[in-house]
């Protein structure tokens, strides 16, 4: 007996897997009190249960698409393709992480429950078609990667990283919602199909989408919003840092992309900006990359390069650039991920392992750890067979395809520089003797698992990309 | 059909040997060696298959190998081999295989990493070579850099790494811009199948303004220039060389150059006619500083292997003037140079090597009066200097003199200064020789240096009984390039380069019949 | 006819040598190295006879008789294969090269006893025998070069065959490096024949170049450039101005390589290819006198450093150098007979020279400075005697060979159409200081009192497979001439008339009218004079007054010292080539170019984004405040950007 | 001058004294009170444009629950007189200009731009707006404020990471 | 009767001001405190549209923002107050551990 406006059960389906990861994130926190610290078994069972639960209830939207909850929502395939992504990420997060936690004696409960939470906000990012809805998701997916940021409380840099990614953070968050008010005054709506169709204020319609896109920037990472991304990813707890480099920024390409592609006006008046932001984001994330010597903020930089790259697909402003975007998320997703895991784990206790000469003849100590080291920096390279090139390669086609040659040189110039310190780090893996012996660290079952996950997977799509690739061009053209 | 498969197998074997390696126990290094040299000879024979049953008349891809690898954008996995590519696989299945001899006990660390690299490197050259898809095309090209990467980074001598990171920037800064051409290229012709691209273009279905003509040659041929390496670009490869260990440097000099000279024939003056007749005289300037900058900076280098890299330079130029003199003679001859450079400079590297690995070191100022102690090595050696100066009977004389013969058919006054090369070549060669191997013993522990043992007399014999055969009786070889190098030229018509007259065959060198379609480019003419 | 058949044989012989004697010699007993070594090539030269004798029974329209055997280089329409042929001018030159060759052969057995690498030796002489008949039976230009540069490489190998003597090294580097100077011109010359007759067969390149106008005098047209380039290629084998440097230095080489190599054979190969190229030459008149004129020149250039040395195998060389200039001056004029047939007599005399002076060496134990011998001749008669014919040949006394060739050349270039006296005046003056060195060498070497330390050295006659070597050649320096002494003298200029299919040239003699026989009767008359008082001077410089060339010397230091050191022209080319070359490469080019102009660029490159990204690097103050600076910058531009339509007008207020 | 207008301006003279001395004043603890000022005379604005529910929310939650944890927080944490550091050159010279730029900018685009002033019968939506308000609130953006509930529960979440005392 | 843009002239001044104040502030709380002020000009803003537009999704959404704010609130001083713990600052420029 549902109450008379209850909204019809097939809205449930479509929401199935933020729903399934809210229950299970409450879930958690239920059942955490109740286990003794030590014993982490459980949260970490329901957790992974829960991660796992949403990927396959992501089947559920998958096949009843459409509007949910009065237009808020839009399940079409493009929003399923990102929760599969999400979704995976969620799982590999937390089977990297558990192994992390334990070493450094965190409490487990509250960090999976948090991941889930985010997750989820992620999750209605990704399908949200309406500003305040997104706007909403968004903040659950912040609030709760600031709490995961510092969740070394007691680590200075955790909390560091924490407040700067608070701060700054919100700081964009009130552009973006100061642009979703003018765009609601402008246009009297913040439904996004409808945004065009109304009668609207011109200036006030510029500014606002262009509030918006300062806003989601800055959680892109795109420059000049981009300084606060190596503080934060190198001061948070690696696992997180994995997160947070795949998950919210997926998410936020999501909006972003959907945005772009519904609203026409925003796609005509971005043109330029993600030229130019497109660009300076490439410089800034590998010029600066060049002369890093910790590992974990050289790839802060280097995601910083990638989210340039993706811009460049996203200025191209076509169905190839949109299926590009996807592809290049899910193979940045595997690459990041692994590197992430592999790093955190490698850091040692209270991750003292991270520069880059403390990898010097990682390759004869851990000859596997090292080979998907550099498997994923090859990736990141972009070197064939591997899914970074595949990535790039699209990017490029969708950049020439609308005649962006110049954008295409500038990202091809960026991947030469980027391919020196890529290199660098296998070099000194490979060709140069360790200095002091750090001691050779097992890898436990989950690390391997991911790695194993996410290594071949790099490799697979690197050779055959045909199923993620249709997948993405597909949803990109149902997103007209 | 059962050649249905052969250019497949051809090109995986090598992957699939160094995969077996792998399977090996990692010290267990005698039977790494003999399962490598197994392979790579296996490899070889093979190898030898595509001469039986290849058509020397038909200008044509043979076996032929067509498959969908991706669906959007349309990728094939398409592989063919005409005249031009066969010799050149057959030139890789040649050398690895005493690549490895020569590195048979000189590899002190990761012996079974090592084999795997070099199997790895030749599958890597051979799909180069096959691969008539650009988007294969480009993943070989880049695929091969990375064992040559380690080879030279992890084998290599005292600046290996620095040569190492030079080699791989200095190639990807070329190969990004050439991908970015290529897929310019997909989307104006809608594909990235070679001869589909050839057929729209050539027959006008596909026009090509002369700016993005002018600039997608640009996009390759600066890919290709780094990798020849054409004069000013240059600079990486004395250092990787030197750098390298000696199967890098065999391998480097004997292969990889070619893949330059190679996609400039394969790729640039096909696609882009208009634009190769318009750049020719700068290239082929280019061609000549680089013949003569060679050859005067390697006649005063010390260091042995510094001093072959450079010959290196001063040959290629000459190959690439060849190719840009646009006849059937200069374009046959710089093919056969090819294979002679290959050889020829192989060989030289090897005979370095062998040097090194009694002495550790290149210095030339080293050794001296050499010939006392090891008599067959020194004659050999000279042997290989002759072959490489040019001297009749002896392959290099081949393909210098049908080159320059073709380009003084085109321009003179490009032969003439080419020809220079000729007499520099002799002088720093046989310089060298003399300062390394006549007068007294000048240090004394030269005075006990062993002689060429049996496994290196093996490898110097094969290498010189091969120099001496392609010297003397080069017509079976030319005989199979005919038709390729004929299509090359045939391809560079366009009805419009009819009317401007400037097609760029000179009478009676070049048939001017309108080339028929290639079988590959019916089913799927014009993707969208 | 099996011969004609298989012309193939005739060097196939030596080269089965040289390949045994290379790759078993060391391995095998000495005596077995001489049956491989001389009995090849005394093959050989059976062979050729038998060719001859065939040849002779060929009709006169087979001639010349070409055998393609396999093709060698094919490209496009391009052929050049192993073709030989034969002809008269070839069998002239078999004659030469397998005969002399085979008698060098046997003495070299002698000679080279003693010294180490004896099969190196014969697998070499060999070797060059091979790489000699090739050249002259080739029958087209690309096979010749295939000679041509074998012979080079040869000769580059027997003259550092004593490779542990730096000298000896640097003169054969030299020799191959001035040579390919001279190919450089010679293979541009086959490409430009190419281009112009679509092809390089001998046959057809004269066939269609006889159908050509020939050229006027003044313009430099294709036949005038090929011939030149040809020429370039033939002064570097024939030792000719200016690229004569490297015959001088060849003679460290042992002696045997200097009679066969650098006085018989190999470098004539410069005016057989002149002469075998007659027609192109015929259609190029200025090609012409410039074969004259370098020919003339050299062979007095040549004489008048011949005077001063006192190395007697450096003597030899500079007369041999001359002596080419005669051939060449020969062909210069038209005489391609006569030019053929000095080369002809040459070979056997010059040849003679150097194996009598190799036997003086041998006797004095390795003395090659004629200012340490003197008073030889009771000592070593054999030599003595045969030294002497030859140097009686080569100064042109009447009735010895060397007079018949040299006069019959002096006559063609006062008469000839391409004649003149200048060149006239150049031979005749050459032909003096000829007479007068030669006998100085004579004079100085076994006259006199001896000047060598009579106790150290214990001189000794050569041994008899050296002097029979001697006495043959000897005898044919002698008779040589006799088979083309002209008419007047009684003789039927068989020579003359048995090439004269091959040069359809000017015919001379027998357009010659009544007074031009008294004429040549009076140059001849002229030319003995002249050798007789260069004798004469010779005889009083040297037995008569001995003292007297010190004083001269003393008196005209200046050109003295000049000659000696033969007109310094080696420093010259150090100076003006070889230096600037080593400096340009190693300062300008390697140093400042490659490493500091071009990777200094590179490397700039790198460093320049090093910089800037330590630049981008420092950005991040890590303070929040400065981070949100760049928000609110950020903000300020794209919102500038999005409100660009908004603020144009403003700005246009503003200015 | 309408009564209506002097006292929107009067608010709008608070609001913007308020912040400004939010900016000027060294010690947090003032900081917050003229942040309170602000928010108060919002609270009046928003009783202007007749939302009057709003209004409420904003003193209650706002004013009330909010700035009460800043005030709590301030002192808790005794935070002192703040410092005037200046090691940000870039906020100095590049960030408060262009701050303030900022301001106009967004200031003159929006005053420029004329917005469509709906008839004033409409203005007022219906008989009671807060009831409105409620089905709206409940009905068409039920999902997200489900959300918000989430939200609530992440930041407790939070709140007890990591701020409570042991571990 | 005020005209509508009159609101939104200060509410744009007053983001701004919580620009500045973002920039110029030291104080981590009270560089929150110039987050929230933003947020209100927002809340400004969404009321003042809602009124022009005669809707009442505009105070829907201050009615969301505010229940953020709630949130941000509560996680920020939690955050705020562990800087406090683990440095005795609260000097934003003081906290700069992580840089370059």
């Amino acid at each position: 007996m549902l109450p008379p406006n209850f909204p019809p059960l097939e809205d449930i389906f479509r929401l199935a897997p933020e729903l399934v990861l809210c229950v299970f994130g409450i879930l958690i926190m239920l059942v955490d009190p109740f286990i003794p610290r030590a014993y982490r078994g459980p949260t970490r069972t329901l957790a992974l249960l829960g991660a796992g639960l949403a990927l396959a209830a992501v089947r559920l939207p998958a096949v009843h698409q459409g509007l949910a909850f009065y237009g808020l929502m839009r399940i079409d395939s493009f929003s399923v393709f990102l929760h599969a992504v999400i979704g995976a990420v969620t799982v590999l997060v937390i089977l990297g992480s558990s192994d992390y936690l334990k070493r450094e004696g965190l409490p487990s409960g509250e960090f999976y429950a948090l991941v889930l939470f985010a997750t989820a906000g992620m999750g209605v990012m990704a399908s949200a078609q309406e500003l305040v809805t997104a706007f909403i998701g968004l903040e659950m997916s912040s609030i709760a990667s600031y709490i995961l940021a510092s969740y070394r409380r007691n680590a200075p840099r955790a909390n560091e990283s924490a407040m700067k990614y608070f701060l700054l953070g919100s700081f964009a968050t009130a552009f973006f919602l100061y642009g979703v008010a003018l765009v609601y005054g402008a246009t009297g709506t913040t439904l996004l199909p409808q945004i065009d169709r109304a009668a609207a204020n011109p200036t006030l319609l510029r500014l606002g989408l262009g509030m918006i896109f300062i806003g989601l920037a800055f959680k892109v990472a795109a420059a000049p919003f981009q300084l606060w991304t190596p503080d934060v990813y190198e001061g948070a707890p690696t696992p997180v840092t994995a997160l947070l480099s795949s998950g919210p920024k997926a998410a936020a390409f999501a909006l972003l992309l959907r945005i772009l592609v519904t609203v026409v006006a925003a796609s005509q008046l971005w043109f330029w900006a993600l030229w130019i932001a497109a660009a300076l984001t490439m410089f800034a994330g590998n010029l600066a990359a060049l002369v890093q010597s910790s590992v974990k903020r050289m790839l802060a930089y280097s995601s910083i390069a990638h989210a340039g790259y993706i811009l460049v697909a996203f200025a191209a402003r076509n169905e190839i650039g949109t299926a590009a975007v996807l592809f290049y998320l899910v193979a940045y997703a595997l690459m990041k991920l692994g590197a992430f895991t592999l790093i955190a784990h490698l850091g040692g206790e209270g991750e003292r392992r991270l520069e880059i000469d403390d990898y010097a003849g990682l390759g004869e100590q851990q000859p596997v750890a090292a080979a998907c080291l550099a498997l994923y920096l090859l990736s990141l390279l972009g070197l064939p067979v591997t899914a970074g090139f595949l990535g790039k390669f699209y990017i490029f086609n969708a950049a020439l395809k609308s005649h962006l040659v110049w954008l295409a040189v500038l990202l091809a110039v960026n991947s030469v520089i980027a391919a020196y310190y890529y290199l660098r780090i296998i070099v000194v893996m490979y060709m140069r003797p360790a200095q002091q012996e750090w001691p050779p660290l097992p890898i436990p079952a989950a690390v391997g698992l991911v790695l194993l996950v996410t290594a071949a997977g790099t490799l697979y799509l690197g050779l055959f990309p045909g199923i993620v690739m249709n997948f993405a061009a597909q949803s990109a053209l149902l997103l007209r | 059909m059962p050649n249905a498969y052969l250019l497949t197998v051809i090109t995986f074997l090598p992957l699939a040997g160094s995969a077996a390696l792998l399977l090996l126990r990692r010290d267990d290094h005698a039977w790494i060696r003999r399962l490598a040299l197994v392979v790579s000879l296996a490899e070889f024979v093979i190898s030898l298959l595509m001469l039986r049953g290849f058509d020397a008349a038909s200008p044509f891809y043979q076996f032929e190998e067509r498959r969908a690898w991706m669906l959007s954008p349309p990728i094939l996995y398409h592989l063919g081999v005409d005249g031009i590519s066969m010799f050149l696989v057959l030139l890789t299945t040649f050398l690895t295989p005493l690549a490895l001899l020569a590195s048979w006990n000189n590899i002190e660390k990761h012996v079974r990493e090592f084999f795997v690299m070099l199997l790895v490197l030749e599958t890597g050259m051979i799909g180069v070579f096959f691969a008539l898809d650009l988007f294969m095309f480009f993943v070989f090209w880049e695929v091969m850099l990375l064992p040559m990467y380690f080879l030279i980074g992890i084998w290599g001598h005292e600046r290996r790494i620095y040569a190492a990171l030079k080699f791989v920037l200095y190639t990807m800064a070329g190969s990004v811009l050439m991908l970015v051409g290529i897929l310019w290229l997909y989307n104006i012709t809608g594909s990235f199948d070679l001869p589909v691209i050839q057929g729209l273009l050539q027959s006008g279905r596909v026009g090509l303004a002369p700016r993005a003509e002018l600039l997608l040659f640009g996009a390759f041929f600066l890919a290709f220039a780094i990798k020849v390496p054409l004069f000013p670009l240059h600079t990486w490869l004395p250092d990787a060389h030197v750098e390298a260990p000696t199967a890098g440097s065999v391998i480097l000099a004997g292969v990889l150059l070619k893949m330059g000279t190679y996609g400039l024939l394969r790729f640039c003056l096909p696609l882009f006619p208009e634009a190769s007749r318009r750049m020719a005289p700068y290239v082929a300037t280019l061609a000549i500083i680089g013949i003569v900058y060679g050859a005067l900076v390697a006649m005063v280098q010390p260091d042995l292997k510094k001093l072959i890299a450079y010959s290196s330079v001063s040959h290629l130029g000459l190959v690439v003037l060849g190719i840009f003199a646009f006849n059937t003679i200069s374009i046959e001859g710089s093919i056969y140079q090819m294979l002679n450079h290959g050889v020829s400079t192989g060989a030289l590297f090897l005979l370095a090597g062998m040097l090194y690995d009694r002495r550790h070191t290149h210095l030339i100022s080293e050794f001296g009066g050499l010939a006392t102690p090891m008599p067959v090595l020194s004659a050999l050696f000279l042997f290989v200097c002759l072959s490489s100066l040019g001297l009749p009977m002896l392959n290099g004389f081949v393909g210098e003199f049908l080159i320059l013969l073709g380009t003084y058919g085109h321009n003179a006054r490009w032969a003439s200064f080419a020809a220079t090369g000729v007499i520099l070549s002799a002088i720093y060669l046989l310089w060298a020789y003399q300062r390394v191997f006549f007068g007294g013993v000048t240090a004394e522990r030269n005075r006990a240096l062993p002689d060429a043992s049996g496994r290196e007399r093996v490898i110097l014999f094969t290498l010189a009984a091969v120099i001496l055969w392609m010297g003397v009786g080069s017509a079976p070889f030319t005989r199979r390039m005919e038709a390729s190098s004929q299509h090359v030229l045939n391809q560079m018509l366009r009805p419009q380069s009819y009317n401007a007259g400037r097609s760029a065959v000179p009478a009676g060198t070049a048939a001017v019949e309108k080339p028929a379609a290639p079988a590959s480019l019916r089913g799927e003419a014009g993707n969208p | 006819m099996l011969l004609l058949n298989h012309l193939w044989i005739i060097p196939a012989l030596p080269l089965l040598g040289a390949a045994l004697n290379g790759l078993f010699g060391w391995r095998w007993p000495k005596r077995a190295t001489d049956a491989v070594g001389v009995g090849t090539t005394g093959l050989a030269f059976a062979a050729a006879l038998e060719l001859i004798r065939e040849f002779s029974r060929l009709p006169a329209d087979q001639v010349p008789w070409v055998r393609p055997y396999f093709s060698w280089i094919t490209a496009g329409n391009f052929r050049a294969g192993f073709d030989l042929q034969v002809d008269q001018l070839t069998v002239v030159m078999l004659l030469v090269v397998t005969g002399v060759g085979w008698i060098i052969h046997i003495y070299s057995i002698g000679y080279m006893a003693h010294e180490g690498g004896y099969p190196r030796f014969f697998a070499y002489m060999n070797l060059f025998m091979f790489f000699m008949l090739v050249l002259v039976m080739a029958a087209n230009y690309p096979l010749l070069f295939v000679g041509w540069e074998g012979v080079g490489l040869s000769s580059y190998l027997l003259i550092g065959f004593y490779f542990l003597r730096k000298s000896a090294a640097d003169a054969g580097k030299k020799a191959f490096i001035v040579n390919r100077i001279g190919d450089f011109g010679f293979m541009l010359g086959i490409f430009l024949i190419y281009r112009t007759f679509g092809s390089v067969d001998f046959e057809r390149v004269f066939h269609s170049a006889a159908r050509m106008p020939s050229e006027s005098g003044g313009q430099i047209g294709l036949l005038t450039t090929i011939s030149l380039l040809l020429l370039a290629g033939a002064i570097g084998k024939s030792a000719q101005l200016p690229l004569y440097v490297w015959l001088p230095d060849a003679m460290e080489g042992p002696t045997p390589v200097s009679a066969l190599i650098h006085a018989a054979t190999m470098v004539t190969a410069g005016v057989y290819v002149v002469a075998r190229s007659h027609v192109l030459y015929l259609h190029a008149p200025m090609a012409m006198s410039a074969v004259a004129v370098i020919g003339g020149l050299t062979a007095l250039y040549a004489a008048t450093i011949g005077l001063v040395q006192t190395d007697i195998k450096r003597v030899l060389a500079y007369s041999t150098v001359s002596q080419l200039g005669y051939m060449f001056l020969a062909c210069g004029v038209g005489a391609f007979s006569a030019g053929i047939f000095h080369l002809f007599t040459h070979a056997f005399f010059k040849a003679l020279l150097f194996l009598a002076a190799g036997s003086v060496i041998h006797a004095l134990g390795g003395e090659q400075d004629m200012r340490r011998m003197g008073g030889l001749r009771q000592k070593i008669p054999w030599t003595y005697w045969t030294m002497l014919v030859a140097t009686l040949a080569i100064a042109g006394a009447p009735g010895f060979s060397g007079f018949f060739s040299k006069d019959t050349i002096l006559f063609q270039a006062r008469v000839s159409p391409y004649g003149s006296a200048l060149l006239w005046a150049l031979g005749l003056s050459a032909a003096l200081l000829t007479a007068f060195y030669m006998f100085r060498l004579v004079f100085l070497t076994f006259h006199g009192a001896p000047r060598y330390d009579e106790h150290a050295v214990h001189v000794h006659e050569s041994p008899r497979n050296m002097l029979v070597p001697l006495v043959v050649l000897a005898v044919f320096s002698v008779s040589g001439g006799w088979m083309a002494a002209p008419a007047l003298f009684g003789g039927a200029d068989h020579f003359e008339h048995y090439l004269a299919p091959v040069f359809e040239g000017p015919k001379t003699l027998e357009s010659l009218p009544v007074e031009g026989q008294g004429l040549e009767l009076q140059l001849a008359g002229v030319a003995v004079g002249v050798a007789a008082l260069g004798f004469l001077v010779a005889w009083w410089f040297y037995i008569r007054r001995p003292q007297t060339p010190e004083r001269l010397a003393e008196t005209v230091r200046a050109p003295y010292t000049l000659l000696l050191n033969k007109y310094y022209v080696d420093e010259l080319y150090d100076l003006i080539f070889v230096r600037p070359l080593g400096w340009v490469s190693t300062r300008l080019l390697w140093r400042a170019v490659d490493e500091g102009g071009i990777d200094g660029a590179v490397n700039g490159v790198a460093q320049t984004t090093q910089r800037f990204g330590d630049r981008v690097r420092h950005l991040n103050s890590g303070n929040t405040r400065s981070y949100a600076a760049w928000v609110v910058v950020g903000a300020v531009l794209f919102i500038a950007i999005f409100l660009w339509p908004l603020l144009r007008p403003l700005i246009g207020t503003v200015r | 001058m309408s009564a209506e207008l002097a006292l929107f301006l009067l608010l709008a003279a608070l609001a913007v004294a308020g912040a400004v001395s939010l900016i000027l004043q060294r010690h947090p603890i003032h900081s917050a009170l003229s942040l309170i000022v602000v928010m108060v005379s919002l609270a009046g604005l928003y009783l202007l444009l007749g939302a009057e529910f709003i209004a409420a929310v904003q003193i209650i939650v706002y004013a009330g629950a909010i700035m009460v944890l800043f005030v709590l927080v301030i002192m808790l944490l005794n935070a002192g007189v703040e410092e005037r550091t200046n090691l940000s050159r870039m906020a100095q010279y590049a960030g408060l200009p262009l701050g303030i730029f900022l301001m106009v900018l967004l200031a003159y685009a929006i005053g420029r731009s004329t917005v469509s002033q709906a008839p004033p019968a409409a203005a007022a939506a219906g008989p009671a707006p807060t009831k409105a308000l409620a089905m709206m609130l409940f009905q068409d953006f039920v999902f997200p404020f489900e959300l918000t509930s989430i939200l609530i529960l992440i930041a407790i979440l939070g709140a007890l990471v990591l701020a409570k005392r042991e571990i | 009767m005020v005209p509508i843009s009159y609101y939104l002239v200060l509410s744009a001044v007053l983001f701004g001001l919580g620009v500045v104040a973002f920039v110029f502030k030291r104080n981590i709380i009270t560089i929150f405190m110039a987050i929230e002020l933003m947020l209100n000009a927002v809340n400004l803003a969404f009321v003042a549209f809602s009124r022009a537009l005669g809707q009442l999704q505009g105070q829907v959404f201050v009615f969301f923002v505010i229940v953020v704010a709630a949130a941000e609130a509560a996680v920020g001083l939690a955050i705020i107050i562990l800087i406090a713990r683990n440095r005795q600052s609260l000097n934003v420029e003081r906290v700069d551990l992580l840089k370059l």
